[in-house]
Order: structure tokens, then C-alpha cells, then sequence
């Protein structure tokens, strides 16, 4: 990152120590933020890049741009990229290893050269799955049903699974960085009341991270010992259950959907009471909902399994569970809302995003209601209707969640503001292309279109189409925040300690911090969201 | 500050339960109890977990609550991983095909 | 109208109604939330929006509130589970008295075969106002029956059975798509299903079949196996007396019962110790390796027919029609 | 604690993020037994493979578990509580800071430890001469033979073995991790770093040999002891 951009007045974390070795041997857990910063863009853009082909090649029905082969592995390779190596990393790694000690009030995380060691996990972990790409890659889908990627595919399903599997510590050691932080190293009178929400979903977050990741680890490691040394434990023709390693799988993969969405729920909740310059409307109503989601969320796994084969009444007992994971998440929309009720509210960038996150969340969730019922989901099960679903929650909202953070937090982060009303008109992109890009695969879904397809029958094509076409407009709307921001490290309006006139620990040091974050800790003796007492920037115009 | 200090004698104590424990349920593996034998070994089994986990990991003595929680959070959680596995297969032969 | 741009699958079976009713409720009902969430944050935002010397009221939050917005949507969710589950029990659950198909799905194709001993593959005829049940089960890896127009679809799983039904309303030909990703072809192992009218359907019926009824062909391989040595019609044999166990409690040696369908019998055939029925001792053969899938259900079509003739004796099925 | 509020700044092994030693303890502490609530998950998934299977395949898994050595498999677990007694013994003599206790204990441990490791050995190589390794060389004839009373499917008892290996093979993993954190930890007591005051290593390196202690506590009755006798 060019630091040296930043004129040299005052000490901070960006600034303290120049050159390569500074960095990678870091710390301090604002320059690893930094470093996930970059490593998890760069595989976004991978990551979009094989979403683009994708949408290339269903441009028509026939299978003409590339072969059958290429193609199962272009949407393997997209969905592993883009879970593991973007949007699991995404906000906990690089906003919450950025802001967690901060709003916490610590010098730093509990275990720093923990933190140091998952980001080299993680670029190792990346090291591998590139080479995978690279010499061939693999055709497993990313959720490897066995006995396919046991016995059958002739891909790089070992290396892909290691990856992954090092990819996994990673995320763990996060978590556990995060939980004894929050326990052990808040500032005197940060009782957990007066904690940002944003800390309640990473809390929440690191649970499931801890808890849910090592079943995958050991999933995915038996899956690899049986491609390498013959294990049979999920094989057939051994007596093997082909439906065991589904269950283990969705164990982790059902809650690791809420590893993507808690931390942007938890951007949200700060982003909505700043620019509506108002407290959280049902405060501990948001803060449970966040550990209820990560309790829920590990009973409802088989909901991925209702045609696979499982028994009626498991059927009907995880699909129960899972509307009851949905009533927090319920809550939570519903207490966003409430909160710009009589608020004083501001359009900034990050508000946009905020707004386009509720919307375009509610509606993955909506349609995951239709998908946990069961009638409804033996029909769209393996469509494109899910395909639209966790599109719609993970790009319409966990992205949405971590843009709208990176824009909140970004004066924070580099001292600078970003070009406002660039800001705004990607934001408006985004959202747009978005929506061209999946609404019509609803509908295709439901009229019957299969996942994983590479060619389709020609009735489908119109709705294709204009997917694709979407998808230009999406890819323009994410490379647009890239530049931006990347001109605003050199070029943007120096911002002072606190642009938005927000609440929070984080805004009282300077911005960016110094590398301790805070001269002396500070004592907290007032509730989180006291904008009461806090101006709104325009009030007070400095800086701007 | 730092946790309380055990004596030696606890510590020697415990070790020969364990020890017992051992000799007592690879012998009971040879007398033939029907199902009982898998409860009688999963019983003594955790009767040994629990007092490794209480002396010699010291959580009976100066661990504050928080580390029980983590120990009850996690043993909750590979609970949901059993028995919901299990209400799968349980179930599984009741469904007519 | 809308050849390239349709925007509602055709509904074909008796159960597609069903379905798209309860979706037509979701739609609404989410249409409704998507529609008042919108419009309160528009709302909120306009009306609430920053104006100078304005100041935000603060709002500390409503337990009242907080409940009624957990209560109400949970109660609605009930209602869309149990909407969803009745729709799910009678999915799958098969009439007892449903013609059967067997599929043996492989990469990347379909084979069908009807009792009446007519193969075909990627393509399955069947005749309208029938219930047909799938017994499925693949060579492979996993597969998926999917109709679309039925709005049905089923894993079809190596090593096992599953099944599917459904009773079609609509003469015409229909997509059939394999959904689970099963490697290259995945996209390619789709086929049709011909609705036919029942007269068309007996005409084909009587015109195709060269090979003999399922049932017939299970039986010689029955013979040629060397199963009757055991599995005779009387109480002499060394095994049970397999006539008119299908579809009925075993009793086993070690104190269970089980239910003696599909499953059941590939099991017994294939690894026969699994499990033992009550007073023989395990001495059958596995037949693991010497009989493919096919071979499989052709066994099990035969001993289901043995439930199925009314005397009693394990002579010989109801000769197919056409033979 | 320390003698005066000055050397707070300069105290030996505290890192700066945290305020005190008492911080820095119960940090450690506690990382560690959430890092062990994760290790449970990551056995817990093999443990629930194993609950199906057997359910499913009694009797194989009855022959498997016959197939091993009774004697070598309570040796073991024997040597491994023998070990955390020198483990907890450790700690205790850490922190009365007792030097050269700790470094004997240290070693004892060790030994116990390597003397594990030993043994499974051995037993894998049985299980090699046995053919008992799942894969194309696996022959389950002589646990048909032997077992002629059970009614083995040949198949499913690979189920068992692979298992059996998953299971051992990953606890043996851990085991030479923690040989690994016991040499980093006798070289520490060695240059005598640990005191009445900082011992949290010591602590915290046992309470992982402990973690790996019990994973052995269940492993040995479900994969020795079940069924031997019907
Ligand atoms: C961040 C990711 C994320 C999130 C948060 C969710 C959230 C939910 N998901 Fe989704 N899901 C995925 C990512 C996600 N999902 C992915 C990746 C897949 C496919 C994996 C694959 O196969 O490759 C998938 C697949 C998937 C399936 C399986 C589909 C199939 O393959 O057959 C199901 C089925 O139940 C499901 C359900 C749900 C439900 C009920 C929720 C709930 O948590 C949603 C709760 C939210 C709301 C309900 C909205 C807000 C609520 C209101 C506004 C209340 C008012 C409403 C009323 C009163 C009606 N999801
Ligand atoms: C975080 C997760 C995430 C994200 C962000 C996305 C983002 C996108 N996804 Fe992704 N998708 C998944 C997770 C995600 N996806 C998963 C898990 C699957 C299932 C895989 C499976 O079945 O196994 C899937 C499957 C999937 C499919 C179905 C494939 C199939 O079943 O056959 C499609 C099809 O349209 C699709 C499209 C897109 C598009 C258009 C985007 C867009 O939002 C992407 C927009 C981004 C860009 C366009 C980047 C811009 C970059 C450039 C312009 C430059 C590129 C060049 C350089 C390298 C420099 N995705
Ligand atoms: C060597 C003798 C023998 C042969 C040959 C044999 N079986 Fe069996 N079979 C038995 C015995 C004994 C039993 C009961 C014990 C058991 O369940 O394994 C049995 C049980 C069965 C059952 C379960 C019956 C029930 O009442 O639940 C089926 C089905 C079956 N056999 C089918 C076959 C078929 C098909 C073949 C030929 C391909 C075959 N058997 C060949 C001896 C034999
Ligand atoms: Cu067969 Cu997909
Ligand atoms: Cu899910």
C-alpha cells in the first residue's frame, strides 16, 4: 500500500515503519487489515472474473464459448474463490481486525502474532488454490458431494480441499483472536451493554467460525485421504453413506452462511443510527438476535438435503428449524427500519449501501423462507432459484455490507474521503446491475432452469441474456470503488478524527491511529450510539 | 493471581484412579453384559474425561465460570452434530418408499 | 405467446397445482413484506431526512414491539411449514398401488424400464391419469430426477434406493434433467417424458417390448443364479420362501423387524449378513459383483411379483402382455 | 506480583497490547480452551462417522475392533495418563518454580510421550502385516474366519479400519505436536524462563496434552473394547 503518500505531520500506524519487511512481518492488527485488504480484492476480482465467463458462456444456450470441462470448473473455482477466499475473510478479517480492537478499546488484538500467522495461512491457503487454478483446477462444485470428487472427478480436488482445509485455520485462529479480545481486553467500563453491534456479530461470528469451521477441516480431510491413500469412509461400494459427507459438509456450510452475513449485519447496525443520528432502535433486541442466528444456525444443516435422501421426518424437522433462524434475522430488519423512524437521516455513501443491504437482504431472506418449505424447494432445489437466493444474500448483501463498511470506515482507515459522489453513483450501479443480474434467475429458477448447467434449452435464453447483461453493469459498479479509492490514498480530502460524527471508540483517535490506537485507554462511561450528545458533521462543518 | 497449587498427593491420587479405571474397563470388555458393555465402557470412559478435565486441567478449582462455559458451549455443540446426524439415520427405515 | 420468454412452467401432474399454489401465497406474501419494508424505508427517509436545526429523536426501543414482530412472522412461518410439509408427506409418499419405473441412472444417461419390460432410455413414456413411481438408483455417482412439470425431483443415490411418484394430468412431452452436478455431461444427461393417452400408451406398450416383462426376465435370472436351490415354495428350503414377502414386516434373528421393500431385498441379495431373518442361519452368498443394477431390479421385480400372484406358489409370473 | 508499579512497563514476557500479567494470563488461558472447543469439533465429526457406521455395521465393527491388540491399546492408554501425571506434576513444580523438578517432569513427559508414539507404531505395522490397511490391498478373510459367529460383510469392515486409522492417525498427529510444544517448553524450563510469576506456557502447553489425553480416553474404548465378547 503506498504509504508514503500520506504527508509526514504526525505519527500513525501507517507511517511508523516504511518498506516491505514493515509490513510483512507486522503486528500490528490495522497493517494486517491492510494486507487482507489486498489479498481478498485480489481474489474478488479472480473470483469475478470467472463469474463473467460464466455469464459469457449462458450468453447462449449452446455450450460454444467453452468446453463442458472448463465450464464445471469456472463455477467451482468462482464459488470456492469467492466464499473462501473473499467473502469469509471479507469483513471479519479486514474491517474487524481493523476496528475490533479499537471499539473495544485495546492496544491491539490478544494474540498478534496469531493474527499475523492467519493472514499467512490464508495467502498460503490462496498460494494453493491458485496453483490449482493454475495447473488445472477442479471440477467438484464447491460443496464436493462425494463420490464424486472421492472417486470419479480427475481434477485437483486434493489440492483444492488442502487449500481450503489451510484457508479453514485460517478463519478459526480470526475467530479466536476476536473472542478473547472481546472477553479479556475491553477498556475499563465497556460493559457488554455498551458494546457496538458491530462487536455483538463479530462475537457472534467467531462462535460459529470456532465451532463450525473444524467440522469442514476434518470433512474435507477425509475427503482427501480417501482420494490419496484409498480411506473409504464415505465410499459406496464400500457401504460408505453417500449422503454422511453432505450432512458433515452442511454442518459447517449452512452456519458459515451466517459467517458472511453476521459481520455485514453487524456494518449495517452501525452504519444506520450515524447517519440517521440515532440510537439503535431496540438495542439488545439486535445484540441477541446476532448469538440467536449463531445458535439457530447449526440446527437447520439438512435444509441443502430435503431431495438428497434423508429420511421424511429429518425433513420435516430441519425444515421447522429453519424458520426458526429466521425470526432473528426478522428482527433485525425490522429494527434497522425502526431506527430511521424520527431520525434526522443523511444520504452519504455508506447510507446508500446500508439501504440497498436491507432491501436486497430481505429479499435473499424472503426466498430462503420459500427454499426451507419443503414442497416448494423439491421443485427448485439445484436451480437457479438458489442460485438467486444466495446471490441475492451474499452479493445483494454481504458485499453490499462490505462496501458500505469500507466506505464508512475508509477516512479511518487511510486518512483520507473518497470522492463523494463517485461514491454514490457506483453505489447506484451496483445496486442496478444487481438486481438485472439475479431477478431473472428467480424466474428461471422456478420455470425449472438447473445449477451447474453449461448448455440449456433455448426457451431459457431471453432471461439469460439479460443476466448477463447485468453482470457488465455489476462488474463496472466494483471496479469503479477500486480506483476511488486507491486515487483518494494520494489525492482524497485529508479527514479529521471523526467525518461522519459517529459514535464509537474507534472515532475518538485520530485517523488514521497511531499504532497503539489509543494515547491512553480510554474510560467509557456512556452508552454506544449516543448521538445525542454527538453533532452531526454538518452542524460542525470541519474537514469537508 | 496465578491458580491454586495443588498437592502432590491429589495429583498421585488421581493418577491411580485413572490407572484403576483402565485395568477395570479392558477387563469388563471380556465379561459379556449385552448393550451394557458400551455403556459401561462410554460411562468409565467419562468418568475418567471428567476427572482429568476437573484435577488435572484444574477446573474444578480456580477456573472462573467462562471456562465452563466453553466447555459446556462446545460439548452443546458436538450434541447438535450427534443426535441431529442421528435424527436422519434414526428415522430413516420409518419413511415408506 | 412466449416461446423464448416463458415466464410459468406448465403444470402437468396432479401435485404441480399444489405447489404453485403454495407459491403464489409466497410470492404474495413476500411481495407484501418486500412492498411494506420499501415503503417505510422510503418513507422514513424522505420524511425524515436531514434538515438543518431539525434534530433526530432518540427512541430507546419497545419490548411490545419486539415481540409482536417475532410472534407474528413466526406464526406465518408455521403456517408456510405445515403448508409445505403436507405438500412434502404426499410427495413422497407413493399410492400402494402405482405402476413402478425403474431407473438406473449413470454418467451421463438414463435407463428406464417398466415392468412390462420395455427399455428405453433418456426418455420415459407413460400414460396420462397413472400414478408412477420411480425406484431409482445409479451406478455411479449422484444423480437427480428432475420433471420439471411435475415439480418433482429426487436424488438418485449409488448404493441404494430412492424413490419418486407422481400421476401426470396432461398429455404432451416434458424436460427431464438430471440436477445434481455429476460431472462433464451433467448438462447433457436430460431427456424427455411422454405423456401419452392410455390407448397410445397400451398401443406402444404392445408394439415395443421384444425382451419380456421385468418380472419374467428377474424370474429366469432367478433360475439361472441358482437362487431356487435355497429359496423354494415350500418350508423345506435352507432359505426363506420368498413368495409374498414384499411389502411386508421381516421378523429378523437378532429381535428388529424391517420392512421388506427395495431396499430391502438389494440388500438381502447383495450383502445378505447384514441382516438375518428370524430362524435361518447366514449361509446365502453375497451376489455383489456377479449382478449389475440392472440384473438388481429385475430380481426385485420378480420377487414383488411373487407377492402379487394370488396363488401362492413361486412358480411363474403373469406372463407379460406382448410376449 | 511485581515489586514496584515502575517495572510494570519492563515486566519479562508481557507483550504490549496487553495492561498486566493477570490480562496476558487469562487471555492465554482462555485462547487455549477455545482452541481445544474447536479440537473437540474437529474430532467430533470423525466421532459422528463413527456412531453412523456403527449403527450401522455392528458386526464388522465388532470383528475390526477384536482385530486389534488389547494388551498394546491399554499399555497405551496407561502410558499416556502416566504422562499427564507428569504433566500436572509439571506445572505444579513451575509454579512453585522449582527448576530442575520441572525440567525432570518435563522430560518424563517426553519420554511417555515419544513411548506412545512408539507403540501405535507397532500396532499400525500389525495392522500392515494383517492387510488390515483399507485400499486395494485390504483382505478381510481372517476376520471372517476368526469371527465366523458375527456374519462379516467383507466391505463395510474397511469402514471400521479407515476409521480406525482416521482416528489414531490424527491423535498421533497431535501427539507430535504437543512433543513438539514439550521440546520448545524443556528448553524454556531449561534456560530457566519459567517462574512462580510467568509460567502461563507451562500451563497452557498441558492443558493441550491433556486435551489430546482424553481424544485417547474415548478412542481406546470404541475402537478396542467394543464387543469383544457376545
Ligand atoms: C450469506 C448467505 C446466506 C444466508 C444469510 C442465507 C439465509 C437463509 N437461507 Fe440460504 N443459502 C445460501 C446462503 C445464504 N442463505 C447459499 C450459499 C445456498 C446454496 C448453497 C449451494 O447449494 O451451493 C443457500 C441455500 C439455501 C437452501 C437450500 C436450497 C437448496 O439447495 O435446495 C435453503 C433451504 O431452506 C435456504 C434457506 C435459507 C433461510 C431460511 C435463510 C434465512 O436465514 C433468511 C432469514 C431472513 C429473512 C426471512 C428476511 C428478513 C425477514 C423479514 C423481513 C421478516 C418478515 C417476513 C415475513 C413475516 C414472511 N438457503
Ligand atoms: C461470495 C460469493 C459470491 C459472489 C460475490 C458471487 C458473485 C457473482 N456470481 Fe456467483 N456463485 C457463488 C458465490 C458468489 N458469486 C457460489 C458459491 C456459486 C455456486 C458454485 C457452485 O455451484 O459450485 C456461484 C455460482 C454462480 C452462478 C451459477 C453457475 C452455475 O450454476 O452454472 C452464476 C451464474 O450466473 C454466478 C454469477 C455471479 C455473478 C455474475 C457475480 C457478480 O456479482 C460478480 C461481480 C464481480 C465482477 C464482475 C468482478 C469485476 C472484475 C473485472 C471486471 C475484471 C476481471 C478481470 C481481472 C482478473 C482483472 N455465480
Ligand atoms: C445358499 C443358499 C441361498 C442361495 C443360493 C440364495 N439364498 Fe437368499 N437366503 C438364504 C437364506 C438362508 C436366507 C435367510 C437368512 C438371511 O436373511 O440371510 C436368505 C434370505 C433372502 C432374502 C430375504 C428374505 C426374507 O424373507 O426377508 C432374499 C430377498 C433373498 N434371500 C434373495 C435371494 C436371491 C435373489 C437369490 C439368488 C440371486 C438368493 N437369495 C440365493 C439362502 C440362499
Ligand atoms: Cu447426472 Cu447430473
Ligand atoms: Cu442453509
Amino acid at each position: 500500500m503506498a504509504s508514503t503518500a500520506i504527508p509526514v505531520e504526525r505519527e500513525h500506524y501507517l507511517n511508523t515503519d516504511y518498506g516491505i519487511r514493515s509490513w510483512l512481518f507486522t503486528t500490528d492488527h490495522k497493517r494486517i487489515a491492510l494486507l487482507y485488504l489486498v489479498t481478498i480484492t485480489v481474489f474478488f476480482f479472480i473470483g469475478g472474473f470467472f463469474a463473467l465467463l460464466i455469464r459469457l458462456e449462458l450468453l447462449t444456450p449452446a455450450g460454444d464459448l467453452v468446453l463442458a470441462d472448463t465450464y464445471n470448473k469456472l463455477f467451482t473455482m468462482h464459488g470456492q474463490v469467492m466464499i473462501f477466499f473473499f467473502l469469509i475473510p471479507s469483513i471479519p478479517a479486514v474491517l474487524g481486525n481493523f476496528l475490533v480492537p479499537m471499539m473495544v478499546g485495546a492496544k491491539d488484538l490478544a494474540f498478534p502474532r496469531i493474527n499475523l500467522l492467519s493472514w499467512y495461512l490464508l495467502v498460503a491457503a490462496g498460494i494453493v488454490m491458485l496453483h490449482t487454478i493454475i495447473t488445472g483446477g477442479v471440477d467438484s462444485g464447491w460443496t464436493f458431494y462425494t463420490p464424486f470428487s472421492t472417486a470419479f472427478s480427475n481434477t485437483k480436488v486434493i489440492e483444492a480441499g488442502l487449500a481450503i482445509f489451510i484457508a479453514g485455520f485460517s478463519s478459526i485462529l480470526t475467530g479466536l483472536n476476536f473472542v478473547v479480545t472481546i472477553h479479556r481486553m475491553r477498556a475499563p467500563g465497556l460493559t457488554w451493554s455498551r458494546l457496538p453491534l458491530f462487536i455483538w456479530a463479530h462475537y457472534a461470528t467467531s462462535i460459529i467460525q470456532l465451532l463450525g469451521t473444524p467440522v469442514l477441516a476434518i470433512t474435507l480431510l477425509l475427503v482427501v485421504f480417501e482420494r490419496a491413500f484409498h480411506l473409504g469412509i464415505f465410499d459406496p461400494t464400500r457401504g460408505g453413506d453417500p449422503l454422511l459427507f453432505q450432512h458433515l459438509f452442511w454442518f459447517y456450510s449452512h452456519p458459515a452462511v451466517y459467517i458472511m452475513i453476521l459481520p455485514a449485519m453487524g456494518v449495517v447496525a452501525e452504519i444506520i443510527p450515524c447517519f440517521s443520528r440515532k440510537r439503535i432502535f431496540g438495542y439488545s433486541a439486535v445484540a441477541m438476535s446476532s448469538i440467536a442466528i449463531a445458535v439457530f444456525g447449526f440446527l437447520v444443516w439438512a435444509h441443502h438435503m430435503f431431495v438428497a435422501g434423508i429420511s421424511l421426518y429429518s425433513a420435516m424437522i430441519f425444515s421447522i428449524l429453519s424458520y426458526l433462524v429466521a425470526v432473528p434475522s426478522a428482527i433485525k430488519v425490522f429494527n434497522w427500519t425502526a431506527t430511521m423512524y424520527k431520525g434526522s437521516i443523511h444520504f452519504d455513501t455508506p447510507m446508500l449501501y446500508a439501504m440497498g443491504f436491507i432491501g436486497l437482504f430481505t429479499m435473499g431472506g424472503l426466498t430462503g423462507l420459500f427454499l426451507a418449505a419443503l414442497g416448494i424447494d423439491v421443485h427448485v432445489t439445484d436451480t437457479y432459484f438458489v442460485i438467486a437466493h444466495f446471490h441475492y444474500i451474499m452479493v445483494g448483501g454481504a458485499v453490499m455490507g462490505y462496501l458500505g463498511g469500507l466506505h464508512f470506515w475508509w477516512p479511518k482507515i487511510s486518512g483520507r474521503l473518497y470522492p463523494e459522489w463517485l461514491g454514490k453513483f457506483a453505489a447506484l450501479t451496483v445496486f442496478l446491475g444487481f438486481n438485472l443480474t439475479f431477478f431473472p434467475q428467480f424466474i428461471l429458477g422456478y420455470l425449472g432452469m438447473p445449477r451447474r448447467y453449461w448448455e440449456y434449452p433455448p426457451e431459457f435464453q431471453v432471461l439469460n441474456v439479460l443476466s448477463t447483461a447485468g453482470s457488465t453493469i455489476l462488474a463496472v459498479g466494483y471496479v469503479l470503488p477500486m480506483i476511488y479509492f486507491l486515487w483518494s490514498m494520494r489525492y482524497g480530502k485529508i479527514a479529521d478524527a471523526n467525518p461522519w460524527g459517529a459514535a464509537g471508540l474507534e472515532w475518538k483517535t485520530a485517523s488514521p491511529p497511531p499504532t497503539d490506537n489509543f494515547r491512553e485507554i480510554p474510560e467509557v462511561s456512556w452508552e454506544a450510539y449516543n448521538y445525542d450528545e454527538i453533532p452531526a458533521p454538518a452542524e460542525v462543518p470541519v474537514g469537508r | 493471581m496465578s491458580e491454586p497449587i495443588l498437592s502432590t498427593k491429589l495429583y498421585v491420587g488421581i493418577w491411580a484412579t485413572l490407572i484403576c479405571l483402565t485395568v477395570i474397563t479392558a477387563s469388563v470388555a471380556f465379561v459379556d453384559l449385552g448393550p451394557f458393555n458400551t455403556v459401561v465402557a462410554l460411562v468409565i470412559a467419562t468418568l475418567k474425561a471428567l476427572l482429568v478435565v476437573l484435577f488435572f486441567m484444574h477446573v474444578k478449582y480456580a477456573s472462573e465460570k467462562l471456562t465452563k462455559m466453553v466447555i459446556i458451549a462446545t460439548l452443546f455443540w458436538l450434541l447438535i452434530l450427534l443426535f441431529l446426524s442421528l435424527a436422519d439415520y434414526g428415522t430413516r427405515a420409518m419413511t415408506r418408499t | 405467446m412466449f416461446d423464448n420468454f416463458p415466464l410459468w412452467p406448465v403444470p402437468a401432474s396432479s401435485g404441480a397445482g399444489n405447489v404453485d399454489a403454495l407459491f403464489i401465497f409466497l410470492v404474495l406474501l413476500a411481495g407484501f413484506m418486500c412492498l411494506a419494508i420499501f415503503t417505510l424505508i422510503v418513507v422514513f427517509a424522505v420524511k425524515f431526512r436531514y434538515r438543518r436545526g431539525h434534530r433526530a429523536e432518540q427512541i430507546e426501543g419497545s419490548v411490545p414491539l419486539e415481540v409482536t414482530w417475532s410472534a407474528v412472522p413466526l406464526a406465518i412461518f408455521m403456517v408456510i411449514f405445515v403448508w409445505g410439509a403436507v405438500i412434502f408427506f404426499r410427495e413422497r409418499t407413493p399410492p400402494r398401488e402405482a405402476d413402478a419405473v425403474y431407473v438406473v441412472a449413470k454418467q451421463w444417461m438414463w435407463k428406464l424400464e417398466h415392468e412390462q419390460g420395455q427399455k428405453e432410455i433418456n426418455e420415459l413414456r407413460v400414460p396420462v391419469g397413472r400414478d408412477i413411481k420411480l425406484i431409482m438408483t445409479s451406478q455411479d455417482v449422484i444423480h437427480s430426477f428432475y420433471v420439471p412439470a411435475f415439480r418433482i425431483k429426487q436424488d438418485v443415490l449409488p448404493g441404494r434406493y430412492t424413490t419418486a411418484w407422481f400421476h401426470a394430468t396432461r398429455p404432451g412431452v416434458y424436460h427431464l434433467f438430471c440436477a445434481e452436478y455429476c460431472g462433464t455431461e451433467h448438462s447433457g444427461m436430460i431427456g424427455q417424458v411422454v405423456v401419452l393417452e392410455p390407448a397410445q400408451y397400451e398401443a406402444w406398450l404392445a408394439g415395443g417390448s421384444t425382451f419380456g416383462s421385468l418380472a419374467a426376465n428377474g424370474e429366469s435370472l432367478f433360475r439361472q443364479l441358482g437362487c431356487p436351490t435355497c429359496h423354494r415354495s415350500d418350508i423345506q428350503g435352507r432359505g426363506p420362501n420368498l413368495v409374498g414377502i414384499f411389502g411386508k414386516p421381516v421378523q429378523l434373528e437378532d429381535g428388529r423387524t424391517v420392512m421388506a421393500d427395495e431396499n430391502y431385498i438389494r440388500e438381502s441379495i447383495l450383502s445378505p449378513n447384514a441382516k438375518i431373518v428370524s430362524g435361518f442361519k447366514p449361509i446365502m452368498p453375497t451376489f455383489q459383483g456377479l449382478v449389475d443394477e440392472d440384473q438388481v431390479t429385475a430380481l426385485i421385480a420378480y420377487i414383488k411379483s411373487l407377492s402379487r400372484s394370488p396363488e401362492g406358489a413361486a412358480g411363474p409370473a403373469k406372463p407379460a402382455p406382448g410376449t | 506480583m511485581a515489586d514496584s508499579s515502575l517495572a510494570v512497563e519492563h515486566q519479562e514476557g508481557l507483550d504490549h497490547q496487553f495492561v498486566d500479567r493477570e490480562q496476558q494470563r487469562n487471555a492465554a488461558s482462555l485462547g487455549m480452551w477455545v482452541f481445544l472447543g474447536t479440537e473437540v469439533m474437529f474430532f467430533g465429526g470423525m466421532f459422528c462417522a463413527y456412531l453412523i457406521y456403527r449403527y450401522w455395521y455392528y458386526n464388522e465393527f465388532a470383528a475390526g475392533s477384536r482385530s486389534l491388540d488389547i494388551v498394546l491399546g491399554t499399555t497405551n492408554t496407561a502410558v499416556l495418563i502416566c504422562s499427564s501425571l507428569t504433566v500436572a506434576l509439571g506445572v505444579r513444580a513451575a509454579q512453585m518454580g522449582k527448576r530442575r523438578l520441572l525440567l525432570l517432569l518435563l522430560l518424563a513427559t517426553l519420554v511417555f510421550g515419544l513411548g506412545f508414539l512408539v507403540i501405535k507404531g507397532v500396532e499400525w505395522h500389525d495392522k500392515y502385516v494383517e492387510h488390515h490397511i483399507p485400499g486395494p490391498s485390504f483382505n478381510a478373510e481372517e476376520l471372517i474366519r476368526k469371527n465366523p459367529e458375527l456374519h462379516i460383510d467383507p466391505a463395510p469392515t474397511q469402514i471400521y479400519f479407515s476409521l480406525y486409522f482416521a482416528m489414531t492417525g490424527l491423535h498421533a498427529l497431535h501427539m507430535v505436536v504437543g512433543v513438539g510444544i514439550f521440546c520448545f517448553l524443556t528448553y524454556y524450563a531449561w534456560k530457566g524462563r519459567y517462574t512462580p510469576e510467568y509460567h502461563t506456557p507451562v500451563e497452557i502447553g498441558g492443558l493441550y496434552w491433556h486435551f489430546v489425553d482424553i481424544i485417547w480416553i474415548y478412542l481406546f474404548p470404541l475402537l478396542y473394547l467394543i464387543d469383544r465378547k457376545r
